[in-house]
């Protein structure tokens, strides 16, 4: 049966959406059903009761809190990652604020949107904070979904909002917002790690096989986006594909934004989980910590790396 | 020119919201109502009309509409037949009464989360809200309706023989019936509060998600537009309902 | 004026008796607030006579005719009725007090509502039906309902409800408690008239003593603590009977002053127990 | 060994909630019920226990109480004070009887954004909007309550020439206290729905806010905890509801 | 048998007159639906005197007496109520039927509802009530509420409240229709014991033939279509009279009989039209 996979519409998609788009699924005879969701907060839920069986998410407070209570839920491989240069995830400021606010330390009391709470762009943005010597208390947080966002800038709704790829470039295109600081910019190190792929425990037991062909698959598509990310010769073809399941339809803003980085092998970076879930403990958003090492189920990524072989960075 | 009484109350009847439109508009216009937090009535029309060209409107609308009438009808019927059996049988009535008594006080819009936990996050849970909310409401009310029979009717009932079947269709489905139709009235403003609040959390389409979301965003114009969809809606519904009411209670004076 | 017995000695048995009451006994409630509402109430009815039962509030008049109808188990005690020949005529039927007609039925439904339940169909009950709407005077209210009849008309609903259905006896609990003075005298005057064609076993509770003198063969006197029979009173006056003029008899005034003595210490008794409870 | 009927009837009623919990519990340790999303009682007596001990619960209660409180009797003063002279003046009644009829069906948390807009995100919006739901819903019994006072009284009133503010004080009053109860009553529980589906989108507090934050950060216990502890607000209030009832209203059989 | 007279020739000027009323008209509705509900009313009422009205349903018996407690503006006519000395004595006080009394104030309060509105200080109220609810027999339910109480002592509630302010004229508008027929008699006997000793000028309104004889010293009736005056009839019964011992009179049959022939029409003709409304 089909393998229903929830996504954003966002660029950190995109080897899903390269995957249906370019065949990868159907050659590993794996059919795909994409189900687009507000934030990866709500993906949580049914995904640990099999309702659909792959997300990509960032590792919120729900995702930890929900391998404490042991949810039938495994970070199957690494997605996204924030580094110099590839780092899609940002604060946008509104332009008539720009000079009143020069330093994260001048956001303090002002109102910000984030799209979950204790998801990692909270984690961010609290991290922001913390790099000042202040916290996440010293602004107001608002939740709203990243396509609302653009508007609320325009309307003055919120000052400022934590965005990805690609509404970060397209609400700068419309000159009510700035992109004010990169992710990267204050996470280094470790650098932060957005995103992972979820995978259903459920549907793993049940399936794996088809598991691992999804997997060979997605890497696939991970390889056509790191090609492009890279500025290969796919570039093209990978903006095609981006403007078609995403909101940014403009192709010439795609070379300007910053591509959020995509490890080829899907390596994930334990001590930004481990940061985030200590973050999120610190905040109660985590009541009991949990070991990241029983949370990952990495038997996927090494079949499919074992059948397409290793990329070396 | 001395007007009679009642002509008066007509007229201040129809002059009343009339003038509350107009003083609205003019005080727009002369920007005493801010426009941008408090668009004006003609402001509100013509983000309406554009929504509706859009198409979007009918989107939500039919996706609000589907979840209420589908939520409404999983609600009402067990409703009625479960209050049915309560109001007819009392160890039926002493089982479940503590249980419905339990859960009925619970807000319904606070067992949102556990709902998408078990219909998970599209319709069903939407649905489910407004049921559960429908639900509880209209047995309650059937149970009291049963009950609230007049005990002589049962008494001629049972002075005429009146077989099993017969009696349920002849003396206590239309006895319970007024009461039952009180539930079901009351029932369908609370339902209309319950999914407006699913559909502001938890929903991508519906007039709810369209209000909070122009909220959001501060596109006011079409959070009001919401607002009138949302409020039409709830009028038609209960029109409907009250047609159907005068269509099955033939025999109630319906004075006004 | 008329002769008095006391239950026992009116035995009657020259004619054919219809109803059979043997000591009827109901308590209601248990243990410690157990009350008996009906002593030892015992009767013989004959075929095609009109009983009345009068006495005071909270006697135990309608728990013995509940009883009769069947409405009621007895706690002690039985009660025969004799069957006519007449296939699947009912054992009784009875005529409530005011809203004793579904709202939700029709006049037509309502007065053919012994015969659905008898299986009868729909265009059998309409023929049956006619006649007694006719009777009644209220045939082009067939499609009517009782919201839009008066209190007068609803009765003669009742009524013919109650005729319609062929009972052996016919038991009516104060049916015309709740209509104006007048309207209850032309209420009984119909009531009389249809009973002469019919000359059904009537059991008919009443407040008023009048109401009882004009209907009755014989008058049930009841009294209360525990409910039982006082006295029964035979009614001397010939039939046919006419209301208004019946009521200038003088035998009328004494008979009528004569049960109210009889009543009058249970009335004043109930009403000081009654004064002492609340 | 026979039991009387309302016997065998109480044993149920009290074996029926106690039986669901022992059943519950024992599925939860059996692992029927899968304990990782429906928490088993003890699981969540025991999350509550943790919450009140981190005074955690006791905050999120007291903002929600206080918002109920404060928003039910800014709705429900005013409403009765309008209703009452709705009930009592033709003319108000033909002034305000349409606008009443426009905006009460509206879904009163639809406003939710719109009165953000005019009283900020904080504590504001969310006593606003119980009040505003609370306040039509009293309005309309309270003017209902007034204009179904029997004629009678007001005939036995005038015949004994009762001056206006004893008739009010004597007669109206009195009259209409009972149907502004049954609106009380109604609005009560449409509160609480309200208030929880508020604090569910626009709050940093209170327990609508505990259940949703708990929700969508997935711990499930406090979720429960949560559902329970508005539960139990609910009963609290129409219990001491009922008592105000019944200390103002000495008049009424109160059967049950 | 009593006499009878047409309204004009009534004009008894001997005895000192209290109530005049002078051809009362009362319409309601406008344009076509305009309907007139009482036409060319006129009587006069001597001090002390009890008027009995009796009449069809719809005749505009309690329109009439609305108007002669000012509840009511007539369209035409006047109505004059000669003041006796007593300082602030009302010029009425009215008795309703059933539900006159005020669910949410205890006997002693409905008692006292006159007194208090008149300024009456709490305490004073206190002892003017007590012997009128000594007389009612029911000073130890001061502290119920009307629900607490049975439908007789309701009543006996009502008349105190009416008796208590000590009005010019007493107006009562069938307040024993909702008793059962022996509380009736009982009501009736106690109205007049408390009239006996107060001697208040009565207008009463009765669908009752037999308690506008009891308790009346004339008796008014009216045709229907348009409501007006048919015929007063002036009742020759001696006082004090006792209800039950008045009923067995020879010529209490026969005026009720009498009247009943006057009325009968009336009522049938309303039946009529009535049926033929529906
Ligand atoms: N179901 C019942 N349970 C308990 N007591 C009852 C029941 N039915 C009647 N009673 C009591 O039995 C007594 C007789 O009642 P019943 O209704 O037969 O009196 P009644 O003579 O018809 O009075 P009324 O003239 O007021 O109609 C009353 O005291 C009444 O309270
Ligand atoms: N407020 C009103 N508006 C219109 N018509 C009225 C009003 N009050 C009374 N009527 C009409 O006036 C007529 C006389 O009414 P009224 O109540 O005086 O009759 P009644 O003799 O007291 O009748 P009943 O014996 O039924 O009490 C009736 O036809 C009634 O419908
Ligand atoms: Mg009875
Ligand atoms: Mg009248």
């Amino acid at each position: 049966q089909p393998v229903t996979v929830g996504e954003l519409g966002i660029t950190a998609d995109a080897p899903f959406f390269i995957g249906v788009d370019r065949g990868y699924f159907a050659a590993e005879k794996v059919e795909v059903k994409l189900q687009r969701f507000r934030s990866a907060a709500d993906a949580t839920a049914p995904l640990s009761t099999n309702q659909i069986q792959v997300a990509g998410g960032g590792p919120s407070a729900g995702l930890f809190n929900a391998f404490d209570r042991d949810w039938p839920v495994r970070i199957a491989m690494a997605r996204t990652r924030d580094m110099p240069g590839f780092s899609s995830d940002t604060l946008l400021l509104r332009t008539d604020l720009q000079s009143s606010v020069t330093s994260l330390a001048d956001l303090k009391g002002k109102t910000i949107a984030v799209n979950a709470p204790y998801g990692a762009l909270h984690y961010m943005m609290g991290r922001m904070m913390d790099s000042v010597g202040m916290s996440i208390g010293d602004v107001k947080i608002i939740y709203m979904s990243w396509p609302d966002m653009g508007q609320a800038l325009d309307s003055k709704a919120i000052d400022a909002g934590l965005v990805t790829e690609p509404f970060a470039a397209r609400y700068s295109q419309r000159k009510t917002a700035i992109a004010f600081k990169r992710a990267a910019d204050v996470l280094r190190n470790p650098p932060l790690e957005v995103s992972v792929i979820l995978y259903s425990k459920d549907w793993t037991d049940a399936n794996p096989e088809q598991a691992k062909a999804f997997t060979v698959a997605y890497l696939r598509g991970v390889r056509d986006y790191y090609d492009a990310m890279k500025g290969g010769k796919e570039r093209a073809a990978v903006i095609d594909i981006l403007t078609k399941h995403t909101m940014l339809k403009d192709k010439a803003v795609y070379d300007e934004m910053q591509w959020s980085y995509m490890d080829p092998n899907a390596e994930l970076s334990k001590p930004s989980l481990v940061d985030q879930q200590d973050w999120y403990a610190r905040y109660e958003a985590v009541k009991k910590k949990v070991d990241v090492d029983k949370m990952i189920d990495s038997r996927f990524i090494d079949y499919a790396l074992g059948k397409l072989g290793r990329v070396k960075d | 020119m001395k007007l009679a009484k009642s002509t008066q109350e007509r007229l201040l009847t129809i002059a009343s919201p009339v003038g509350i439109l107009l003083i609205w508009q003019i005080l727009s216009n002369a920007g005493v109502i801010d426009a941008r937090y408090v668009p004006s009535p003609v402001q509100i029309f013509r983000s309406g009309w554009d929504l509706l060209l859009s198409g979007e409107l009918l989107t939500h609308t039919a996706v609000s509409l589907y979840r209420l009438v589908i939520g409404f009808a999983l609600g009402a019927i067990p409703g009625i037949l479960i209050g049915m059996l309560m109001g007819l049988n009392r160890f039926v009535r002493a089982i479940l009464d503590p249980l419905i008594a339990a859960i009925c006080p619970v807000p319904k819009i606070a067992i949102l989360p556990l709902l998408m936990l078990m219909f998970g996050i599209g319709d069903g849970s939407k649905i489910a809200v407004v049921a559960v909310a429908v639900f509880f409401l209209v047995a309650i009310n059937t149970t009291v309706g049963v009950m609230g029979i007049d005990r002589i009717y049962l008494d001629v009932a049972k002075n005429y023989n009146t077989p099993w079947l017969k009696l349920f269709r002849r003396v206590i489905l239309p006895g319970a019936l007024p009461t039952i139709f009180a539930g079901l009235r009351i029932s369908l403003g609370v339902a209309f509060i319950v999914l407006v609040g699913a559909e502001f959390v938890a929903s991508r389409a519906g007039i709810g998600y369209l209000i909070w979301t122009s909220w959001q965003t501060l596109v006011i114009e079409n959070m009001f537009v919401g607002i009138i969809v949302i409020t039409i809606l709830g009028l038609v519904a209960s029109f409907i309902l009250r047609e159907i009411e005068r269509f099955l209670i033939p025999w109630r004076r319906h004075d006004h | 004026m008329g002769a008095l017995y006391m239950p026992d000695e009116q035995a009657g048995q020259t004619v054919r008796s219809k109803v059979t009451i043997d000591r009827l006994e109901k308590s209601f409630g248990e243990g410690a607030r157990r009350f008996t509402a009906l002593a030892d109430f015992s009767l013989t009815i004959q075929d095609g006579e009109f009983i009345c039962v009068v006495g005071p509030s909270g006697c135990g008049k309608t728990t013995a005719l509940r009883i009769m109808a069947g409405l009621e188990t007895p706690t002690a005690g039985h009660i025969h009725i004799v069957p006519s020949g007449g296939g699947d005529r009912p054992l009784n039927a009875m005529v409530f007090q005011e809203h004793g007609l579904f709202p939700w039925l029709t006049v037509m439904d309502n007065v053919a509502y012994g015969l659905e339940m008898r299986g009868m169909r729909r265009r059998e009950r309409r023929l049956a039906v006619e006649p007694f709407l006719k009777m009644i005077g209220l045939l082009k209210f067939r499609d009517h309902y009782p919201h839009q009849l008066s209190g007068g008309m609803r009765q003669r609903v009742s009524l013919a409800r109650a005729f319609v259905t062929d009972p052996e006896i016919l038991l009516m609990d104060e049916p015309f408690a709740a209509l104006d003075a007048q309207n209850r005298i032309l209420m009984q005057g119909e009531l009389l008239r249809l009973w002469e064609q019919q000359r059904k076993t009537v059991v008919f509770i009443t407040h008023s003593i009048d109401e009882a003198l004009v209907l009755g063969d014989r008058i049930v006197v009841m009294a209360a603590n525990p409910g039982r029979i006082k006295e029964v009173v035979t009614v001397p006056f010939a039939r046919p009977r006419s209301v208004p003029e019946l009521r200038a008899d003088p035998r009328f005034g004494e008979l009528s002053l004569r049960i109210w003595r009889s009543l009058e210490e249970e009335v004043q008794s109930a009403r000081q127990i009654e004064e002492g409870d609340a």
